[in-house]
């Protein structure tokens, strides 16, 4: 599965580092603890009497329509309340969701689904294998095209439908969603071809953009559909029982749901609030099981004891750097990419500054985060590229200039507005002005919005930016960087990146191409410093000790409640 | 005479940034039934300032009456209670204040500011108020009143406004009157038709009238007795006729001698030069001594008693004292002078308390 | 009168019209689009998008049509919350924020005035002066200020009103609604007591030094009966010019208040929409603000006549 | 007699209207009367009747709705080079009604003084306009120590003078006195009008005095000419226009003036104007009964007074 | 009566010889306006503590960055958020100037064996030998608890807060004074020429400046930092958008009346020219009105600063006004409440004395005040 928008968006509400929608007041924050591996269901002895879990929402839904949402709010409460073929388990592995089981081809290009017959929607009607198709081809559809379409690209003609194969909108098949490569054979069979293989396919369809809607019912609700709780049918383990706009809503345990046996939580509060402070004080009051901490609070609770069984800090696979764009005739200059990236305490960053549990990045593929077939972490092999040296640091900087044949330069760092990338800015800005001798660094904080018009039109000169994996493998963070690619605005080309990243695209050996993405990884760090890993994130929050399998994924929808239970307290 | 207000030694000062402002200086008068007793003198004077302490109204802080009493029928008013005055104010004793344009509550009708007095007072019931309120704009002479008292002051003009705050100081049929320059914002025309209107009305109420004015013309119209104030004192007091035919004090000569009479039009008008006393450090002696072409040396060393002219007329200046040179008033003055008949006046008087 | 009404409500019109086309360009010149994940759109969906909402129009076009709908009282739908028409949106949140800033406007308003008219009346006493120095300190401080200290005493310490939330479920007088809105509507309060009374103060003093109430204490009315029939309503016509921009201070300034405490608000929904570049909402809110502006500047002009005879018959002429 | 009098300001049918929302006001409606060299005219009338609206349109501080206002014999209306301006400027001049007022409280009472001289460059240094400055003190009663004080720190009557110095320092032929001296009080009066009298006996001026003061009005001017609602209604010769007022309305007003004389007072009768005295069978015209002494009046009313005033 | 009795005596009566013109003699001391309300000013004791203060807080704000020898970006995050400590005074207990934190723990103590281990950390994490070093363990271990003194403390990235609080004064008393000056010229120059002019120019501009009351004016503010770029120069652009609308109203309501004042029409009279009359008479006499309304634009705009700096609209870094401090002190205002604490007490001194100032100065210079 893969994230949504897990970078950048603007930090409003002053969280601890630059953060994403979803991650405001650490709701829906992974964590490490290990209450959630080896799902075992508890004794009903263990629960308490009242199952509920009140918790707090960073923001509003934007949209309950799967085929048009974009952001991870809305993908999280899809997640609990819709279900696709397959779900992300409390391991996160792809479990069977409405479909029963899969048939994959032997070249692993044709995926037959066999849909469970007791799944229903809240209203009754069984989910078919056309609510499926209708579903997807309603997010491909020009009229109703999902900003997320994109992610479907692994079956095949998808690319060519929505207008992203070489030929552009002039490939015959552009605007045909008919030309879909996935048919339903019957009511409950759907075969999906694939353009290549793709090893995580399975996980991709427990993606909301996956999740299938029924026809007949949205045509009857027509414009009203999915912007009020009682405009939606649903088949998840929980059904959105009151949505009140900008205050908060209520899940409830679906009854009709296939595996309402496991669902344990009978209903789950959400509460909208925007402040930090104001979260931890509704924790501190018992209000809500759980609250996100900004660095400042975690010295206060980090060693407090009252506070030891409820502080947390976990680890996620999004990645902080900055983007050299090479357009800029300094930065173009290895040296000088080498001096910044290495002029700077990066232990310092994540130790005092963020201390929440976010790691210094010496990587550009996150750890922790994909393993080749023996469950070693992608990591393993190359380790730490590019630690931070500000003797060398200063070394480069002096050849970078003599080689410009300057003595003094003046960039600019393109940053996110908030209070914790303006204290990272002015951090960056002191150790970097401080290493380097004759560079002044300015700082120009954007709203989220600009920022990224202003990146995606390469009109800035260093940008500390973030991204999230989209799906779990590598090539999420390695491919952005090709030559020409839609995100590479750094104006980097290097042939030898790019010939591995196509390879490694079009391999079906699992070894050679982790070899592959490893060496390109290799050489935009470690030999072209196009851009500078800064750290990978982390957060800390406060949790009750009592809220059990609260299931964190590590991309995709955030957070599934299926598992989740109160212990007897 | 029966008097029914005497004032003793009132002495008021102002507490101010720049130290005390000893606005009235021990003002001694009395004021007997039925009579007007007009006081006059130049602006600053302590005219102002003597009325509002009869009814004390004087704003407190930063006024206060330091000193003196105000027998109204026996009774010492700066001794009563603040609920004890509220009974006197406006049923016993009333007031008229100078300017109609701001005396009236904008955003009341006349017909509730009348009928409030009456209500207090009288404990009328508002029916009862109201008819009497009506009757009252009558007697002032403002037409249609069943319509008018409904209205706001700034439907009414100058003049009319002026009726209208007459008729409140009337509406509970009040002993004693004071007029504090009624009519100095008031056209000529319209100043005649309010004194005509008040002078009426004392006839039919028999009530007492202080009214202060520094129009001379108005004090000759209107006045049985005048009192002359200068810097916070009274420095002449007599019957109208012998201050305006027989005036002692070299104040009064120059308050007389610049206003040009009927028929003279080319004798030079008397200007007092020089500016009053500042009230902060008034002056040793006579305060008037400085502006004054008959000053003396003792005029400078202390300050004058009040020299009885008749029974009824009194000056406060050193001229009068038997060792001070006979002076000659100013010829302007001069020309108005001549013997009078204390007799007459009393006579009038007596006529009018009948 | 009527007529005068009438004229009001035409420049009214007119007003709104420039802020619609001032707010409709300014909007223009918004760098970035209104798209949630453009990061991850490539050029060819952008532009699709772009079309599916006319944005692609040229800006004449896109005004016209924008003007046409919001005649009809569509504000278009929002971008973030697909597909949500905006004025259901505004219509969904004017509760809270018009629940919370009128309790502090009445709250405020009462008080305000309760102190200014004592301060007043205690001219140059230690009740003059502890006023003033509240109406102070009040002006001086921020209201987040106020609203944090208030949700830790209040809420964390004491536990005796919750600390934020919102409970729209219930009645709207019940304990159980009103106690959201205390702290709140408190904090909003505090400025609007302190400007009030200061304001009520000078005035008071102002009004009590002129000739009408003297005459009325002549009349040998009481203390009591001179201040409020006499004074207080003189007073109060200068304070209402205040007390219009004050309300429309609130209903715009609470956004800061209604993040501290969570309520779902217009002000919120207007720091989302600006942060979110959702241009429908911020256009639709925009002109709701200004909509409500204008009228109360009306209602402040007509309340004029109410209370101030002088205009009332003069036609409103200011 | 009326061959000798030289015209100096000539003012033909003068209106000033303004508007006032939707209303206008005919403030001035129509005033036609001649001014002659080295007299003073006075102009009474109750208040609002348009006095100070006609001294301030004669010397064009407002523009005229209509009419001709000739100072020897050219139009001060009409269109005008600043340069000519300039010129009716130096030799017209107005003193104002409220001595509080007509000071510009931040300037020294030189500054003031010296307002003249400057814009009409009539010292060649500092020097020569201080003196004038100090000299123009002194003709009126103050002293050169005055000259750097600021008006807050005078009386009413200094202000006064003050003012007049000011109106003196561009050495006007003709003054307009708008109500110099109501506001003041009684006993300072004298000192203001003693100096108007003085100045103008010296330098041979010509006044505009504007007052509703009757007696004071008498005692200063040759001609009165009485105001009622923008229109004139009656003009002669001060000590006529006492002995023998013919319109209604000045009667009234000579009857209402306050005497400074108990036993007259006691004695006099209250005249009451009422508008219903008068013929409004026509529209009343100004004409002249009785030589130099106008009225304004409808045929009937003239043929009357005419009658009336021959067989005396 | 007198306290020494005079004996009456003839010589007494002879005439005085008084000098006539003593009459018109000033006995008080010439007084310009502005002197005679600077010493009623002087008598108002609120309004001259609050000059007082204003000045201190200008004065410290041009040195106190100077006063000791931190710069206002010297960084080290590892001596972050360490409470107020100044010599002499930290031994008195209860001035809170010990470097004790809020549970009266020696904060400073506490930070030194934190970067203990700190280094330590560091060390295993690179491999670092003991005996060597390198940049980052030098950053560590440079702060000395023994040695170091901040006098109010150190926000989160190590920084002087002394230092920073009086550079954040500086720059917000910049914006402030910036948008007074803006506020000043632009209200004077339009309410002027509004007034001045009179009739179908007023009645225009007037209308022009209802409409742009009709937005409201946190809207046109927000807006306008979206548009530009949120600095120094676009802030106080925002806040003047509708701010000299206030400055406006009051020169158009004073020149109104003074048009019609006697002087103006007696200038007139004497043939003045336009410029004259604005400058010589309806200016001078609008200045009262005038720096009272200055005097709480100041106020008004390090408020309104403040205010947008916690919604997320203020000032960018390097540059830090009092309204970012006390917005990132605020932050931490439960754990070190020390940021928070100076640099709301300055802004708040800062208000409340401008408030005072400005109060007194309105009676000083009000002319119905004056008798
Ligand atoms: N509230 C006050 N504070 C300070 N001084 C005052 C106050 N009221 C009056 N005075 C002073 O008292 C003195 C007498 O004033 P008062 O009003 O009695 O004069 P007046 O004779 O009525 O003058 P006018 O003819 O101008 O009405 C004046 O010097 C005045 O300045
Ligand atoms: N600038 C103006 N705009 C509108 N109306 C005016 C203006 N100036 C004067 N008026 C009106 O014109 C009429 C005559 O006013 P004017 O001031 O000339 O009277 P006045 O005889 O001088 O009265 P007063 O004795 O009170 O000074 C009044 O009704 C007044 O309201
Ligand atoms: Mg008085
Ligand atoms: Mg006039």
């Amino acid at each position: 599965a893969c994230g949504g928008d897990k970078e950048e968006t603007p930090n409003e509400n002053g969280t601890d580092e630059p953060g994403t929608n979803e991650e405001n007041n650490g709701t829906d924050d992974p964590e490490e603890d290990g209450d959630t591996t080896g799902f075992v269901a508890p004794d009903a002895s263990e629960l308490h009497d009242e199952q509920v879990l009140n918790l707090l929402g960073g923001s509003e839904i934007p949209s309950m329509d799967t085929t048009q949402a974009t952001d991870a709010v809305s993908f999280t409460v899809m997640n609990n309340v819709f279900e696709g073929l397959y779900r992300m388990s409390w391991e996160n592995t792809p479990t069977p969701g409405v479909a029963e089981s899969v048939d994959i081809s032997e070249d692993g290009m044709t995926y037959t689904f066999n849909l469970r017959t007791d799944a229903v929607w809240s209203n009754g009607t069984p989910v078919t294998a056309n609510d499926f198709l209708y579903a997807w081809k309603k997010a491909l559809h020009q009229d109703t095209l999902s900003p997320y379409a994109f992610i479907m690209s692994p079956i095949k003609n998808v690319n060519a439908i929505i207008g992203d194969s070489d030929e552009g909108e002039d490939h015959e098949l552009y605007g045909n969603v008919d030309a879909l490569g996935v048919t339903a054979t019957d009511e409950h069979t759907l075969v999906v071809e694939l353009e290549q293989p793709t090893a995580y396919f399975l996980g991709l369809t427990s993606f909301p953009t996956f999740h299938p809607q029924n026809e007949a019912y949205v045509t009857e609700q027509g414009e009203e559909y999915g912007l009020e709780a009682n405009t939606l049918i649903y088949n998840g383990p929980f059904v959105l029982s009151d949505w009140k706009h900008d205050e908060g809503w209520t899940y409830t345990k679906n009854p009709t749901y296939w595996d309402a046996e496991t669902v344990m939580l009978d209903a789950i509060n959400v509460k909208i609030v925007k402040e930090v402070a104001t979260g931890l004080n509704l924790y501190k009051t018992g209000e809500v099981d759980r609250a996100g901490l900004s660095s400042e609070h975690v010295d206060t609770y980090k060693n407090d004891p009252e506070y030891a069984d409820q502080f947390k800090t976990s680890k996620s696979p999004v990645l902080f750097y900055l983007k050299f764009n090479q357009k800029n005739e300094y930065l173009a200059n290895l040296n000088i990419r080498k001096a910044l990236s290495l002029g700077w305490d990066k232990f310092g960053l994540t130790n005092e500054i963020l201390a929440n549990g976010s790691t210094p990045a010496y990587f550009h593929v996150p750890t922790d985060f994909v393993y080749d077939e023996n469950g070693e972490d992608f990591r393993a092999k190359y380790g730490d590229f590019n630690v931070e040296d500000k003797t060398k640091a200063a070394q480069y900087w002096a050849d970078g200039l003599a080689e410009l044949g300057t003595d003094a330069i003046e960039v600019e760092l393109l940053n996110y507005e908030g209070d914790s990338a303006r204290k990272i800015g002015e951090y960056l800005k002191n150790q970097l002005e401080g290493t380097l001798p004759g560079l002044t660094l300015t700082i120009s904080q954007m709203p989220f919005k600009q920022k990224l018009a202003l990146e995606d039109a390469g009109d800035y000169e260093i940008s500390f930016s973030g991204w999230g994996p989209d799906y779990q493998d590598p090539m999420t963070f390695i491919d952005m960087w090709v030559t020409g690619g839609n995100y590479n605005d750094l104006s980097y080309s290097n042939a030898e990146f790019d010939k591995l990243v196509t390879d490694a695209k079009k391999s079906s050996d699992f070894a050679a191409r982790w070899d592959m993405l490893q060496e390109a990884e290799r050489i935009l760090l470690e030999e072209d410093f196009a851009i500078c890993p800064m750290y990978q994130r982390g957060s800390s929050y406060l949790a009750q000790p009592y809220v059990k399998n609260y299931t964190i994924h590590p991309f995709g929808p955030d957070v599934s409640y299926k598992w989740t239970y109160i212990e007897k307290h | 005479m029966e008097k029914i207000l005497e004032v003793k030694d009132l002495q008021v000062s102002f507490d101010t940034y720049a130290g005390e402002v000893q606005a009235v200086r021990g003002v001694s008068f009395d004021l007997r039934k039925g009579e007007t007793l007009a006081i006059v003198g130049e602006s600053g004077s302590g005219k102002s300032v003597t009325s509002k302490s009869l009814m004390r109204l004087i704003p407190s802080p930063p006024g206060r009456i330091k000193n003196g009493q105000v027998l109204f029928e026996g009774k010492d008013l700066t001794k009563l209670s603040e609920r004890e005055m509220q009974d006197i104010r406006g049923s016993e004793i009333a007031m008229i204040f100078q300017d109609p344009m701001t005396s009236l509550n904008p955003t009341m009708t006349i017909g509730k500011q009348i009928t409030e007095g009456l209500r207090k007072h009288q404990g009328l019931n508002a029916s009862a108020a109201k008819v009497r309120a009506i009757e009252l704009l009558d007697i002032v002479g403002i037409p249609n009143p069943e319509i008018r008292i409904s209205q706001y002051p700034h439907q009414f003009s100058g003049g009319m406004r002026q009726r209208v705050v007459i008729a409140i100081a009337l509406s509970c049929n009040p002993k004693i009157l004071i007029a504090d320059e009624p009519t100095t914002a008031l056209d000529v025309t319209i100043q005649a038709q309010i004194l005509e209107l008040l002078k009426d009305l004392q006839e039919k109420l028999g009530m007492a009238v202080i009214f202060i004015t520094h129009d001379l013309g108005v004090v000759a119209n209107i006045a049985d007795r005048v009192a002359v104030m200068y810097a916070g004192k009274i420095v002449e007091t007599g019957q109208v006729e012998e201050v305006f035919y027989n005036p002692q004090h070299p104040y009064t000569w120059g308050l007389l001698g610049s206003m040009p009479s009927v028929d003279a039009t080319d004798e030079e008008l008397i200007a007092i030069p020089g500016t009053p006393p500042d009230l902060l450090k008034p002056p040793i002696g006579d305060a008037f001594a400085l502006r004054s072409d008959y000053a003396m040396k003792i005029d400078f060393e202390m300050e004058p008693p009040m020299f009885k002219v008749t029974d009824t007329h009194s000056a406060a200046t050193w001229l009068l004292h038997e060792d001070a040179p006979k002076v000659e008033p100013p010829a302007i003055v001069k020309k108005r002078m001549r013997p009078v008949n204390s007799q007459a006046a009393g006579k009038k008087e007596g006529a009018k308390n009948d | 009168m009527v007529r005068y009404v009438l004229g009001r409500i035409g420049f009214m019109v007119v007003t709104l019209f420039i802020i619609a086309t001032l707010t409709f360009f300014l909007m223009q010149t918004l760098p970035g689009s209104p798209f949630n994940n453009e990061d991850k759109l490539t050029d060819t969906q952008k532009a699709r998008l772009y079309a599916k909402y006319g944005l692609d129009d040229p800006i004449p076009v896109q005004y016209v049509k924008y003007l046409g709908e919001m005649l009809r009282g569509d504000f278009g739908e929002s971008y973030q919350s697909d597909g949500r028409p905006v004025t259901r949106m505004i219509t969904e949140r004017i509760g809270p924020s018009a629940f919370i800033g009128g309790q502090a406007m009445a709250i405020g308003t009462f008080l305000g005035l309760l102190l200014g008219i004592i301060a007043a009346l205690r001219h140059n006493t230690y009740a003059d002066y502890g006023v003033m120095v509240f109406a102070v300190v009040g002006t001086s401080i921020p209201s987040f200020v106020f609203a944090a200290v208030l949700q830790l005493y209040f809420g964390v310490y004491l536990e005796i009103l919750p600390v934020a939330l919102w409970n729209s479920e219930a009645q709207i007088f019940e304990w159980a609604y009103l106690k959201y809105t205390v702290l709140p509507s408190v904090a909003l309060a505090v400025g609007v007591i302190a400007g009030i009374a200061r304001f009520m103060r000078t005035e008071m003093l102002e009004v009590l030094g002129q000739d009408y109430i003297i005459t009325a204490h002549a009349k040998g009315l009481s203390k009591g009966t001179v201040v409020i029939k006499h004074s207080i309503r003189n007073a109060l016509i200068p304070v209402i010019t205040i007390a219009g921009p004050m309300t429309l201070g609130i209903m715009t300034g609470s956004l800061v208040i209604e993040k501290i405490f969570a309520v779902p608000g217009l002000g919120r929904l207007f720091v989302d929409s600006i942060v979110t570049n959702d241009y429908t909402v911020i256009m639709g809110l925009t002109m709701f603000y200004s909509a409500l502006f204008v009228a109360v500047i009306l209602i402040v002009d007509l309340l004029y006549g109410v209370i101030d005879p002088r205009i009332r018959l003069a036609g409103g002429k200011s | 007699m009326t061959d000798t009098r030289e015209k100096l300001v000539e003012i033909k049918n003068l209106k000033q209207h303004f508007k006032v929302g939707r209303n206008v006001v005919k403030a001035v409606d129509g005033l036609t009367f001649d001014i002659y060299r080295g007299e003073t005219i006075g102009l009474v009338g109750e208040s609002g009747c348009g006095k100070s609206t006609t001294g301030r349109t004669v010397i064009r501080l407002y523009d005229a709705t209509d009419g001709q206002v000739l100072f020897e014999g050219e139009d001060v209306h009409g269109k005008k080079s600043v340069k000519e301006l300039k010129k009716f400027n130096r030799k017209m001049q107005m003193i104002f009604q409220d001595p509080y007022a007509s000071l510009n409280p931040r300037m020294t009472v030189a500054d003031i003084i010296a307002e003249g001289i400057d814009i009409h460059e009539l010292a060649k240094n500092d020097q020569e306009r201080m003196e004038k400055v100090y000299e123009l003190l002194e003709t009126v009663g103050l002293n050169r120590e005055h000259a750097n004080r600021f008006p807050h720190e005078f009386s009413g009557g200094q202000r006064q003078r003050i003012g007049i110095a000011r109106a003196l320092a561009v050495d006007p032929d003709f003054i307009i006195a708008d109500e110099p001296i109501s506001a003041l009080d009684v006993s300072i009066q004298a000192q203001v009008v003693n100096l108007m009298k003085k100045l103008q006996r010296e330098k041979g001026l010509t006044y505009l005095f504007i007052a509703h003061d009757l007696s004071m009005v008498k005692y200063i001017s040759d001609r009165i000419g009485v105001m009622y609602a923008g229109k004139l209604v009656e003009l002669a010769d001060s000590e006529e226009l006492y002995r023998n007022p013919m319109h209604p309305y000045t009667k009234a007003l000579l009857s209402a003036i306050p005497l400074p004389d108990p036993d007259t007072e006691r004695t006099r009768k209250r005249l009451v104007f009422d508008q219903s005295q008068l013929d409004d069978s026509e529209e009343p015209e100004f004409r002249e009964v009785t030589p130099d002494h106008w009225v304004s009046c409808t045929t009937k009313e003239f043929e009357k007074l005419k009658e009336l005033n021959t067989v005396k | 009566m007198d306290k020494n009795e005079t004996k009456i005596t003839k010589d007494l009566f002879e005439p005085a010889n008084i000098d006539k013109n003593a009459g018109e003699k000033i006995e008080r001391k010439s007084l310009t306006f502005w002197q005679d309300a600077w010493i009623r000013l002087k008598k108002n004791r609120g309004a001259i503590g609050g000059l007082f203060v204003i000045l201190f807080i200008i004065l410290m704000s041009l040195v106190g960055p100077y006063f000791n020898s931190y710069g206002i970006d010297d960084q080290n995050i590892y001596r972050k958020n360490l409470p107020p400590k100044v010599p002499v005074l930290e031994s008195v207990p209860f001035l809170g100037f010990a470097g004790n934190n809020i549970k009266g723990e020696d904060e400073y103590a506490k930070k030194y064996y934190k970067n203990i281990e700190t280094a330590k950390e560091y060390r295993e994490l690179r491999r670092i030998p003991e005996g060597e070093t390198d940049q980052t363990l030098q950053d560590i271990q440079e702060f000395n608890p023994n040695t170091d003194y901040f006098w109010f403390g150190t926000d989160d990235l190590g920084r002087d807060v002394f230092t920073r609080v009086w550079y954040g004064t500086r720059i917000s008393l910049y914006i402030a004074f910036l948008v007074a000056f803006i506020d000043l010229i632009i209200g004077v120059a339009y309410g002027g020429v509004s007034a001045f002019y009179g009739g179908r120019v007023d009645n225009v501009m007037q209308r022009i400046v209802e409409i742009l009351v009709g937005i409201p004016n946190l809207i046109l503010i927000i807006f306008f930092i979206l548009v530009l770029d949120p600095g120094i120069l676009s802030i106080t652009l925002a806040m003047v958008i509708t701010g000299w609308v206030g400055m406006s109203r009051i020169v158009r309501g004073q020149i109104l009346k003074l048009k019609e004042q006697e002087f103006v029409l007696a200038s007139r009279t004497l043939g003045s020219s336009d410029s004259r009359l604005i400058f010589k008479h309806l200016i001078p006499n609008t200045l009262g009105p005038i720096i009272i309304t200055v005097m709480f634009t100041v106020p008004g705009a390090i408020f309104f600063e403040a205010f947008l700096s916690f919604i997320g609209l203020g000032l960018q870094p390097p540059i830090a006004s009092l309204g970012v401090i006390v917005n990132d002190g605020f932050k931490w205002m439960t754990t070190y409440p020390h940021t928070a604490f100076v640099g709301s007490a300055v802004i708040s001194a800062l208000m409340i004395s401008f408030n005072i100032f400005g109060d007194g100065l309105r009676d000083a210079l009000d002319p119905k005040m004056r008798k």
